[in-house]
C-alpha cells in the first residue's frame, strides 16, 4: 500500500485485518506525513513512545476509514530530535507534549513543549517511562530535589 | 415603641428566627422538588439546621487573606445583615401599621435594596481575588439590569394607593377588601422575578454562579464573616417575601375576622417563598448579558406598560 | 485596553471541574482571548505500573483508569491481549461484553447530561437524570457484581453469565429509560434556559473537529461521522442494529443531541442483544504468557475513540502498555471551543467533551504513589498539618 | 417542566437514610471474601494474582495460614477464579468499615488438629 515510498520504508506489516505498522526512518518522517495525510489519514489517534534500549521509537497511530495506520519512526537516545507534525496535523499537538514529557523527544517546531503532565518543579533528565528509570530510583531522585 | 417589641416580637428575635425558618423552608421544599429529602437530622425535621449552621460558621477559623482591603472587607460582612435588618421594621407584620412607617419609605426601602447590591460589589471588590472581583463586578452588572423594573414594579401599588408609604399600601387593601396583585399581574410578576435577582437565586445566581467563579464576590469571606453573609441573605429572603406579601398580597390582613394578623403574614410570605423557591428549581442560571439584555427587553417595557395600564385605570 | 485583559485559572481545584487539571484563562472583562491547558494532577504512573504487573492483574488495572468507562477500557485490553493470543471469546462472551458497555454507555451520557444540567445552574436536571442512572447502576450490579468498575471481562470471555431472570429485569430497565429519555429529549428541546445557554456556545466547526482529531460524540456533533463500532467492529457490534449519530449543529446544544440521540440506539442495541443472546460457553481458556508481538486496539468508549497500544516481549507482563483514553484527544478541539467565548461559558463548554482528568492522566493504583507525586508526598504533608495544626 | 416538579414533589424521596434503614444488597454483590481453610492447598495462586496485594501467606504450602487486607482489597473477585480448589468465595457482606486500621485485617487460621 505505501511501498511507494521507497528504501525509506525499512519495515512494512500487515498484521491482522485493519492494521498496518510501518516503519519509516527519522529523517523522511516529514515527507512521509505530508504523503500519508493526503492519502486521507488526518485522524491521529494517540502517538506511543517506545524505549528499545539504545533508542526511542514514536509510534504514530493514523486512522482512516476503518484501517489503523501506525508509523513507527526510531531517533537515538542521545539525540532525541525530530520534526513536528503540527503543521500537518494540529491535533498531534498535545501528544507530543505528552510524549516529550515521558520520553524526553524533542519535536523542532512545536509551538510549546512546555510539561503537559509532569509538574514544574519535576527534576530535568528524568523522563519517567525510559526503562532505564525504575519507579523507586524516581522516587530517591524526587526526594533528593525535594530535600 | 418599647423595648420588647423592637428585640423580640416583631422585632430581632422573631425576625431571625423568621430568616433561619424560611432558609429551612427553601432548602426543604426544593430538596423535596428534587426527590431528596435536604435538612432532617438537626431538631424536629431538620428545623434547626439553619441555626446549627450558623453557629457553626461562628465557631469556625476567620481567614484575612493578606491582600485585601481590610477594612473595607471587614465592613461588608456586618452591613450586609444591617440594612435589610433595619427595612423589615418599615414591614408591616404583626399588625396592618409596620413597627415604624413614614411617608416615602417605600423608596427608602429601593435605596436600601440597591445599597445591597453595590455591598456585594464592594464585598467582591475588597476581597482582591479575581473570582470575588469577577463576582462583584457581575453583581453591579446584575444590578442595572434588575433595579429599573424593580423599582417600576414597586411603584405600581404606591400609585394604586396614592402614597409611597408600605403601610399606607397596606392600609388602603385592608379597607377596600383588594389585592393590589389582581390590579397588577404583571407587575407581581416582574417583582418575583426581579427579587430573585435580588437574592441571587437561580437563574439569577449570576454573582456566585459556582461551576463558574466559586462562590463570586463570597469567596474570600470565612468564619464569622460567612456566618453573617447566610444570615443577611435569609434577611433578605424575608425582606423579599415580606415586601411583596405587604405591596401586592394585602399585607397582614385577610377576609376572615378573628384570625391574628400574625398568622395572615406568614401564610403569605411562606406562600412567596414557595414560589421563589420553586422558581428556582425550574430554570438553569442565565448568561450576565442575556440577563441584562432580557431584563431591558422585556421587563423594563412591561413594566413600564403596567404603570401605562394602571395611569388608565386609575384615571 | 490592555489592564482589563487579566488570567483566571480555571483549576486545579474549580467546581466546575469534577477532577484536578489547570487551564490557564487569558480574560478580556467576561470574554476569552486565550486558553492554556495543563494536566497531570492525578497521573500517578499508570502506564510504568502496567509494565510491572501481569496480565491477570492488569486486567484489572487498567479497569482503574475511568470510573466511569471502565468496561470501555478492560474491554479494549482484553481485545489486545486476546489478538496478541490469536484467541477470541466465545459469541455469548461477546454479547455479554455488548450488553455491559451498552449500559454503561447509557450510565455515562445520563450521568453527562446530569453535570451539564449542573454547570449552568439546573441542579434539578442533575437530580433527575442520576436519579435514572441509578436504574442503570442496579441492573450492573445485578449483572456483574458491581455498579462501576465491572471486572466483567476476563482474557478469553466474560466471568459471569446473564441467567435467565436478569432478562426481564433488563427489559423493564430500559422501558423505564425510554420513557425518560424520551423526556429529556422533550426538556432539552422546550426548556428555553437551556437553550440560551447551549445554542451557539463552544463552536467547533467541521474541518476543525477533523484537523484537530476529536473524538467521539464531541466529533459527531461536529457532523463528523466516526464510530470506532462501526468502523472497526469488536465483540458482537458487526451484529448489533445501531446508526451512528450525528448532529451539524457544532455546538454545545448539539453535543447534547447527540447524547441523548445516542441513549435511543443503545437501548435499541440492548434489546437487540438481550433477544438474541446465543447459547454456549462464556470462556475459553488463556495462557499466561502472551508472545511477543505488538498490537493497537480501538473501542468506542462513552467519552469517544479509546485507543490501547501494547508490546509484549513473551513474558507475564507486557512490555510496553499504552492507553489513550478519549478526553485527551478533546481537549485541543476544547481550547478551540473556549477561544471567542465568555467566562460563563466556560464550565458548560468543558463539560460538553465530557471530560474525564484520571482518564487523560492514567490514574492508576500504584504502590509507589509519590514517585510521581506533586511537590509534596503524603508523609509530608502528614508532616505538615501536624505542624499546623499543634498535632 | 412545572409538571415535572410537582410530579416529584409528590413522590418519596429518591434516597434512603441508610445508617437507620438497612439496605439490603443485589444477590451477586461481590463484597467481603471468605477463605475455606480446609479446602486451601496453599498453592499462592490467589496471592499472585490479586492485583491490589491485599492478600498475604503467612508461612508455606499446606501448613500456611491467609491474611486479607480489606483496605487494600478492589473486590475484583479475582482471586475466587483463580483459586484451583475454590476455596475462597465472596460473600455480599459489605459493611467493612472500621475506625480502627488493627482490625481490617482478616485472618483465616488452619484448623491443626495434630
Amino acid at each position: 500500500m505505501k511501498q511507494r515510498f521507497g528504501s525509506k520504508v525499512t519495515e512494512a506489516l500487515v498484521q491482522r485485518p485493519r492494521r498496518v505498522f510501518m516503519t519509516i526512518g527519522s529523517d523522511t518522517l516529514t515527507e512521509a506525513m505530508w504523503y500519508v495525510a493526503q492519502k486521507g489519514y488526518r485522524h491521529v489517534s494517540t502517538m506511543t513512545g517506545l524505549d528499545l534500549g539504545q533508542s526511542l521509537c514514536v509510534i504514530y497511530h493514523l486512522v482512516e476509514g476503518d484501517v489503523v495506520l501506525s508509523l513507527k519512526t526510531v531517533v537515538p537516545k542521545s539525540d532525541p530530535k525530530l520534526s513536528t507534525i503540527v503543521g500537518i496535523i494540529p491535533g498531534a499537538e498535545l501528544y507530543e507534549r505528552e510524549v516529550h514529557d515521558m520520553f524526553g523527544v524533542i519535536f523542532e517546531g512545536h509551538p510549546d513543549l512546555s510539561p503537559l503532565i509532569l509538574p514544574e518543579k519535576w527534576p530535568g533528565g528524568i523522563y519517567p517511562l525510559r526503562k532505564e528509570w525504575k519507579v523507586e530510583a524516581i522516587k530517591a531522585e524526587l526526594d533528593k530535589a525535594q530535600g | 415603641m418599647d423595648l420588647l417589641g423592637l428585640l423580640v416580637y416583631p422585632g430581632l428575635m422573631f425576625l431571625l428566627a423568621l430568616a433561619w425558618f424560611y432558609e429551612w423552608l427553601d432548602r426543604r421544599f426544593f430538596a423535596r422538588l428534587q426527590n431528596r429529602y435536604g435538612p432532617i437530622y438537626t431538631g424536629p425535621h431538620g428545623l434547626l439546621q439553619p441555626l446549627a449552621d450558623f453557629i457553626k460558621l461562628l465557631a469556625k477559623e476567620d481567614i484575612e487573606p493578606a491582600a485585601v482591603d481590610k477594612p473595607l472587607f471587614r465592613c461588608v460582612p456586618i452591613l450586609v445583615p444591617t440594612l435589610p435588618l433595619t427595612v423589615l421594621f418599615l414591614i408591616p407584620i404583626s399588625g396592618v401599621g409596620a413597627f415604624v412607617h413614614f411617608e416615602g419609605d417605600l423608596i427608602f426601602t429601593i435605596f436600601i435594596m440597591s445599597l445591597l447590591a453595590i455591598l456585594a460589589f464592594l464585598g467582591g471588590w475588597s476581597s482582591t481575588n479575581r473570582f470575588s472581583t469577577l463576582g462583584g463586578l457581575r453583581a453591579a452588572m446584575q444590578t442595572l439590569g434588575y433595579e429599573v423594573p424593580l423599582a417600576m414594579a414597586l411603584i405600581g401599588p404606591g400609585l394604586v394607593a396614592r402614597s409611597l408609604s408600605i403601610t399606607k399600601i397596606v392600609e388602603w387593601q385592608a379597607s377596600n377588601g383588594l389585592w393590589i396583585a389582581v390590579l397588577t399581574p404583571i407587575g407581581f410578576g416582574i417583582a418575583v422575578l426581579a427579587m430573585l435577582a435580588e437574592l441571587e437565586k437561580i437563574p439569577f445566581d449570576i454573582p456566585e454562579a459556582e461551576t463558574e467563579i466559586v462562590a463570586g464576590w463570597q469567596t474570600e469571606f470565612s468564619g464569622r464573616k460567612l456566618a453573617l453573609m447566610r444570615l443577611a441573605l435569609d434577611l433578605e429572603l424575608v425582606l423579599a417575601a415580606g415586601l411583596i406579601t405587604a405591596l401586592f398580597l394585602g399585607g397582614p390582613s385577610g377576609p376572615i375576622p378573628f384570625i391574628p394578623n400574625i398568622v395572615w403574614f406568614l401564610v403569605k410570605t411562606t406562600f412567596v417563598v414557595l414560589i421563589l423557591t420553586n422558581l428556582r428549581a425550574l430554570f438553569a442560571r442565565f448568561r450576565i448579558d442575556q440577563m441584562v439584555s432580557g431584563s431591558w427587553k422585556y421587563l423594563v417595557p412591561l413594566a413600564v406598560i403596567q404603570i401605562l395600564i394602571l395611569q388608565l385605570l386609575l384615571r | 485596553m490592555s489592564e482589563s485583559i487579566f488570567t483566571v485559572p480555571v483549576g486545579p481545584q474549580h467546581p466546575a471541574l469534577k477532577e484536578p487539571e489547570n487551564i490557564t484563562l487569558t480574560l478580556d472583562g467576561e470574554q476569552i482571548i486565550d486558553a492554556k491547558i495543563r494536566l497531570g494532577y492525578v497521573h500517578r504512573g499508570g502506564e510504568k505500573a502496567l509494565e510491572n504487573r501481569t496480565y491477570v492483574q492488569n486486567l484489572y488495572l487498567v479497569e482503574r483508569v475511568c470510573g466511569i468507562c471502565a468496561m470501555a477500557h478492560q474491554l479494549c485490553y482484553v481485545n489486545n491481549i486476546e489478538a496478541l493470543l490469536g484467541i477470541e471469546a466465545p459469541p455469548r462472551a461477546k454479547y455479554i461484553r455488548t450488553i455491559v458497555a451498552e449500559l454503561e454507555r447509557i450510565h455515562s451520557h445520563l450521568l453527562w447530561v446530569g453535570v451539564a444540567g449542573h454547570e449552568i445552574g439546573f441542579d434539578t436536571l442533575f437530580m433527575y437524570t442520576w436519579q435514572d442512572r441509578e436504574i442503570v447502576l442496579d441492573l450492573m450490579e445485578r449483572i456483574t457484581g458491581n455498579r462501576v468498575l465491572h471486572a466483567t471481562n476476563s482474557i478469553g470471555g466474560v466471568r459471569r453469565d446473564i441467567t435467565s431472570d436478569m432478562i426481564p429485569l433488563v427489559k423493564k430497565g430500559l422501558a423505564h429509560l425510554g420513557e425518560r429519555v424520551k423526556y429529556y429529549r422533550k426538556l432539552a428541546l422546550a426548556e428555553r434556559t437551556i437553550a440560551k445557554r447551549a445554542v451557539g456556545v463552544g463552536i467547533l466547526k467541521t474541518q476543525d473537529a477533523i484537523a484537530l482529531c476529536a473524538v467521539g460524540p464531541t466529533a459527531r456533533a461536529s457532523n463528523v461521522k466516526r464510530d470506532v463500532r462501526k468502523y472497526d467492529p469488536y465483540s458482537a457490534y458487526d451484529e448489533m442494529p445501531f446508526d451512528i449519530v450525528t448532529n451539524d449543529g457544532c455546538d454545545v446544544a448539539a453535543r447534547i443531541f447527540v447524547r441523548i440521540d445516542e441513549l435511543e440506539q443503545c437501548a435499541r442495541m440492548l434489546e437487540y442483544a438481550v433477544d438474541h443472546l446465543p447459547e454456549g460457553p462464556i470462556k475459553v481458556r488463556a495462557p499466561r504468557s502472551v508472545p511477543p508481538g505488538e498490537n493497537v486496539s480501538l473501542v468506542e468508549a462513552p467519552r469517544g475513540e479509546d485507543i490501547h497500544y501494547c508490546k509484549s516481549n513473551g513474558s507475564d507482563r507486557p512490555e510496553r502498555y499504552k492507553i489513550r483514553a478519549p478526553t485527551l484527544a478533546n481537549w485541543a478541539s476544547m481550547r478551540k471551543m473556549l477561544i471567542g467565548g465568555s467566562m460563563a461559558d466556560v464550565p458548560i463548554v468543558l463539560a460538553a467533551i465530557d471530560p474525564c482528568m484520571s482518564c487523560t492522566d492514567r490514574i492508576a493504583l500504584l504502590d509507589s504513589r509519590s514517585g510521581e507525586s506533586w511537590a509534596w508526598n503524603y508523609e509530608q504533608l502528614k508532616r505538615y498539618v501536624q505542624k499546623r495544626y499543634g498535632e | 417542566m412545572e409538571g415535572e416538579l410537582l410530579r416529584h414533589l409528590a413522590k418519596k424521596p429518591a434516597t434512603m437514610q441508610y445508617p437507620f434503614e438497612k439496605f439490603q444488597p443485589v444477590t451477586g454483590t461481590r463484597a467481603k471474601i471468605e477463605i475455606d481453610m480446609a479446602k486451601c492447598i496453599g498453592c499462592g495462586t490467589c496471592v499472585f494474582d490479586c492485583p491490589a496485594f491485599a492478600l498475604e501467606m503467612v508461612g508455606k504450602g499446606l501448613t500456611c495460614d491467609m491474611k486479607w487486607y480489606p483496605m487494600k482489597c478492589v473486590y475484583c473477585g479475582q482471586c475466587v477464579e483463580s483459586c484451583p480448589r475454590s476455596a475462597i468465595k465472596q460473600t455480599d457482606e459489605f459493611t467493612l468499615a472500621n475506625t480502627r486500621k488493627e482490625e481490617l485485617a482478616c485472618e483465616f487460621k488452619r484448623s491443626r488438629e495434630e
